[in-house]
């Protein structure tokens, strides 16, 4: 395992102390936790946004608290959930009188999580609304997908239709619209090793890629020969456009993301590979967002998602974020 | 024992924790082989911590402490099988709020409650291949002693409930999974029990073990 | 070799395309060549400054042109020099009638390029001063120096003396003054693969690094078992301040870099372990840098650079600088 | 041939071409001793698009000819052995501007300013194990042919610089290298001829040929 780490079981933790000390003014944590993550900034009557989930994805989730963005993180373990008691204290430290949102992926432990705060929060009276990411179309029926880089558009409308001053039905409207309007496919190329497990979390042989694969490891439509960028761009889009038909016209926003080991270089190829078809298709792209968005640590792969957008989606996109993790304008 | 005190709720705990730390390894290797293999770390970590969570609190309300102990359980073990147990002690503990002795009719409603919390928790149903198929079977072969017999102690309704759990393990082998990495790798599951259910399981017999040992 | 690309030798153009698709109106090329790329926006009276290098190491160069910061960049093949040509049309598309200044790297083949697009500058009459990065102080004498990570920091502060319209002259001054308070030392933990080549550059074994390794894999000061994070920031500072010594009180600015497939976690696991240091040195931070700014494709490993500031330095990494690579603010 | 006029440039360029591409392998293993082992490629490539760029020019003067193919070369092989090619045919060029023919004297003369063109572009000098070294000792060559016979033919002047330049590369073996990767790899370089002086042996050596074929 080679990996730039002290001990295993500090990862995380190491990791947070790195981060707090690097962007000191901008992010705290509360309830003397290193893991219950905010931003320093409180705007009173603004509706906080609260996330979380396991370590080993940066910048998701914590990278995306800051302005424009969310409010709060609940860091958990790698790979692992937050507590329902941190995601509690931290919607007390972060809500600001109009309510949370909770707005993470959709995983069986998150949403246990989430729940159990809710119901602590309820019992204080702030009012919580929840809702996941689940974009990604490779993992079954749109009720159980996985939440991965597609995310991002959520965090995005969101974030600022809260900064807007919005109302919770607002906010949750916002993100509500991102998510009906965002899909994922994503491959894998290697596999990465959880620190405190020490060896890869799975196998693929020398020149195998595995496409539909989860950001944690799980099985994805099919493990095989690798193919070009040219060739996954065309069967990613062909997945995603099957399970969200655009008509000639339509005007999409771009997501590559890298999973962590695949290099920029490679993303902006694959970006190529993924402008040419929707070009010829005569779908419209509005932004373009290439880099590392939700990652799995040094894993080798990428994703691609799209997000339809109209005139609201373009004005939330617009809308400038300035985090330590995450700048857009 | 007939009745079991608020104050003997750290000593219950430190059995239970004793039974989940033997079961490490057999957990964890049924747990790999659907999905990440934590199981019997989790167990033994989550109710390795209850006792001396239970030993801090005052034992005049047993349910309340029974669901503080809950709620811990989620800080220690943030995984879907610590929600689940967490839910269960806090639903089990909610629905007998208010009294300080285990009773057979309490250790029903017990059981009642905590596959409630796991039902609520979990959104699932029994026959969905879980935890709850061991505890559903177990709540409801206490309630039955408790109809057959309106005195029958901790012990006698705790021994009906082991019974009941192991049944209800045993009847997983047959399910489908619904949930999690189970259901992505559905044929792995065929002709095993499920690994959460048999952590159930080992649970109430614990109990039972304890109820029955004076 | 596991990567997303098409073929391997038009991995630089490809790269180039995805990039002009993905950035459209922020990013231009000039005489029909992708690889002279220039920023789109021209503003009458600068400075301009140019850059260039390999392929292989974004955001390194390319990315760093834009608001705030370069001009234009001439793109090599991976890890090769563009050609003099290239730099000699890019000078001439951005040159807004006040100077150029090249600013890059210090590799024998870079400086002939630029030292040949500087004499064809002269036969067109545009002034050009020129001024090579050489930060890493594991490659030898302060004079033969390879210019890495730290090169950020010359960027960061021309670019800002440009933008405020300063002479070539001060411009210059600014990019001379980053680079003598500017210090990095680097280390990998795997090779990369040259696409053509299609084979890793250089070997380390199972559990081996090499410290002070070059960002085309040039041998370091050491090749041994891995070290632990906090042991790295050890050793990194050691021979940073042994060559650029601080005193208690001195104020630095601190880039942690990542070479390409080290996460962001283990980068803020490092940087916690840098800034410890630091603190108990009472060597005060200003600004903490964490991230990709200078990568070496797949390769894993980082670097860790201190560029002492004064107020003037302080001044010059406050400016905004907005590119499609780069945002700080 | 005592003089080689300017028509016939596509050809000596052909010829040279041919030379390099001949010592592609072992130009290549020389390199990846110390560097990245692309030498022989570049020489290659280099030197195989001079005869169609030669060709496409009006022959009206040679220098200038000359300094047009090198300055082509550089974008060819954007590399550290293209650029001090480069310079040397822009500064050999630059030296006899102006005529239209190849004499002895004149190829002494762009010899001369091929040299200066290296150690302008590289900043090296002679003794420091670059391909300086090789051409520095065919300029010395020439220029002794010239001074002792004023009227050697380009031919002759040609030989003699071959002569010179196999000396020249003999005499980087026992030289400590000064730039790049071969300054880092210092005791791969012991016993070996420069990998750079020895591709500028060809050079100069391939000209012989073509000069003395006819
Ligand atoms: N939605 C659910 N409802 C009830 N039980 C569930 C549910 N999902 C999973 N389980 C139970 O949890 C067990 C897995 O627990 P655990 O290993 O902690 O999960 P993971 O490691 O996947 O987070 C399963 O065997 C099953 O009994
Ligand atoms: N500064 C210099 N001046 C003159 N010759 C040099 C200089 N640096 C390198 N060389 C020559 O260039 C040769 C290496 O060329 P090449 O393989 O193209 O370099 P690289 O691949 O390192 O860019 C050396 O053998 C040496 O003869
Ligand atoms: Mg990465
Ligand atoms: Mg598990
Ligand atoms: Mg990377
Ligand atoms: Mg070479």
């Amino acid at each position: 395992m080679k990996k730039i780490i002290n001990k295993p079981e500090e990862y995380t933790d190491d990791m947070l102390r790195g981060i707090y000390a690097a962007h000191k003014g901008e992010v705290r944590y509360v309830n003397d936790d290193l893991r219950c993550y905010c931003t320093c900034e409180k705007v009173p009557g603004k509706v906080a946004i609260v996330t979380g989930g396991g370590t080993g994805h940066l910048p998701l989730f914590l990278g995306y608290v800051g302005k424009g963005l969310l409010d709060g993180c609940g860091v958990g373990s790698v790979f692992q959930s937050p507590s329902p008691e941190q995601i509690y204290q931290i919607s007390r430290a972060v809500e600001n009188g109009a309510g949370v949102l909770y707005l993470y992926g959709n995983y069986t432990g998150d949403i246990m999580t989430f729940d159990m705060a809710a119901e602590m929060c309820d019992m204080d009276d702030i009012p919580v609304k929840s809702i996941v990411g689940a974009d990604d179309v490779c993992s079954g029926r749109p009720e159980v997908r996985r939440g991965v880089a597609g995310i991002f558009y959520m965090y995005k409308a969101a974030g600022a239709k809260a900064a807007e001053m919005g109302s919770l039905e607002e906010v949750y409207a916002a993100a509500e619209k991102a998510k009906i309007n965002t899909r994922t496919v994503g491959f894998a190329l290697t596999p990465c090793i959880i620190p405190e497990v020490g060896k890869p979390n799975f196998t693929l042989g020398e020149n195998e890629m595995a496409m539909g694969m989860g950001i944690h490891g799980e099985p994805g439509v099919w493990n095989g020969p690798l193919k070009t960028s040219a060739e996954l761009a065309e069967e990613s889009l062909g997945t995603i456009l099957k399970d969200m038909p655009l008509d000639q016209g339509d005007e999409v926003s771009v997501l590559i993301n890298g999973l962590g080991a695949t290099s920029l270089e490679e993303q902006y190829i694959l970006c190529g590979d993924v402008m040419h078809i929707l070009e010829q298709k005569g779908i419209r792209v509005y932004r373009t967002y290439v880099g590392e968005y939700a990652t799995s640590m040094e894993m080798a792969g990428a994703s691609i998602s799209l997000c339809r957008v109209d005139d609201e989606m373009k004005k939330y996109l617009d809308y400038p974020v300035n985090t330590p993790f995450v700048k857009c304008f | 024992m007939k009745i079991m005190t608020a104050a003997q709720l750290p000593d219950l705990l430190s059995a239970i924790a004793e039974e989940m730390a033997g079961h490490e390894e057999e957990l964890c290797a049924m747990d790999a082989k659907m999905g990440d293999g934590d199981l019997g770390l989790t167990m033994k970590k989550g109710f390795g911590a209850l006792p001396a969570v239970a030993a801090s609190l005052e034992h005049k309300d047993l349910g309340k402490d029974l669901m503080t102990c809950g709620m811990r359980m989620s800080s220690v073990i943030p995984s879907t099988m610590g929600f689940l147990m967490s839910s269960g002690f806090m639903g089990g503990g909610k629905a007998i709020a208010g009294t300080t002795e285990m009773t057979g009719e309490n250790y029903a409603k017990f059981l009642h409650g905590f596959a409630n919390g796991i039902i609520r928790r979990g959104k699932c149903q029994p026959g969905d291949r879980t935890i709850l198929d061991a505890l559903d079977a177990a709540a409801a072969a206490a309630e039955k002693t408790i109809q057959d017999h309106p005195s029958a102690g901790f012990d006698e309704t705790a021994a009906a409930a082991a019974d009941g759990a192991k049944a209800g393990a045993d009847a997983t082998i047959h399910m489908r999974p619904k949930f999690g990495k189970a259901a992505v790798h559905e044929q792995q599951a065929d002709g095993t029990r499920d690994q959460g259910a048999v952590a159930g399981m080992y649970l109430v017999q614990a109990i039972r073990n304890y109820a029955c040992r004076f």
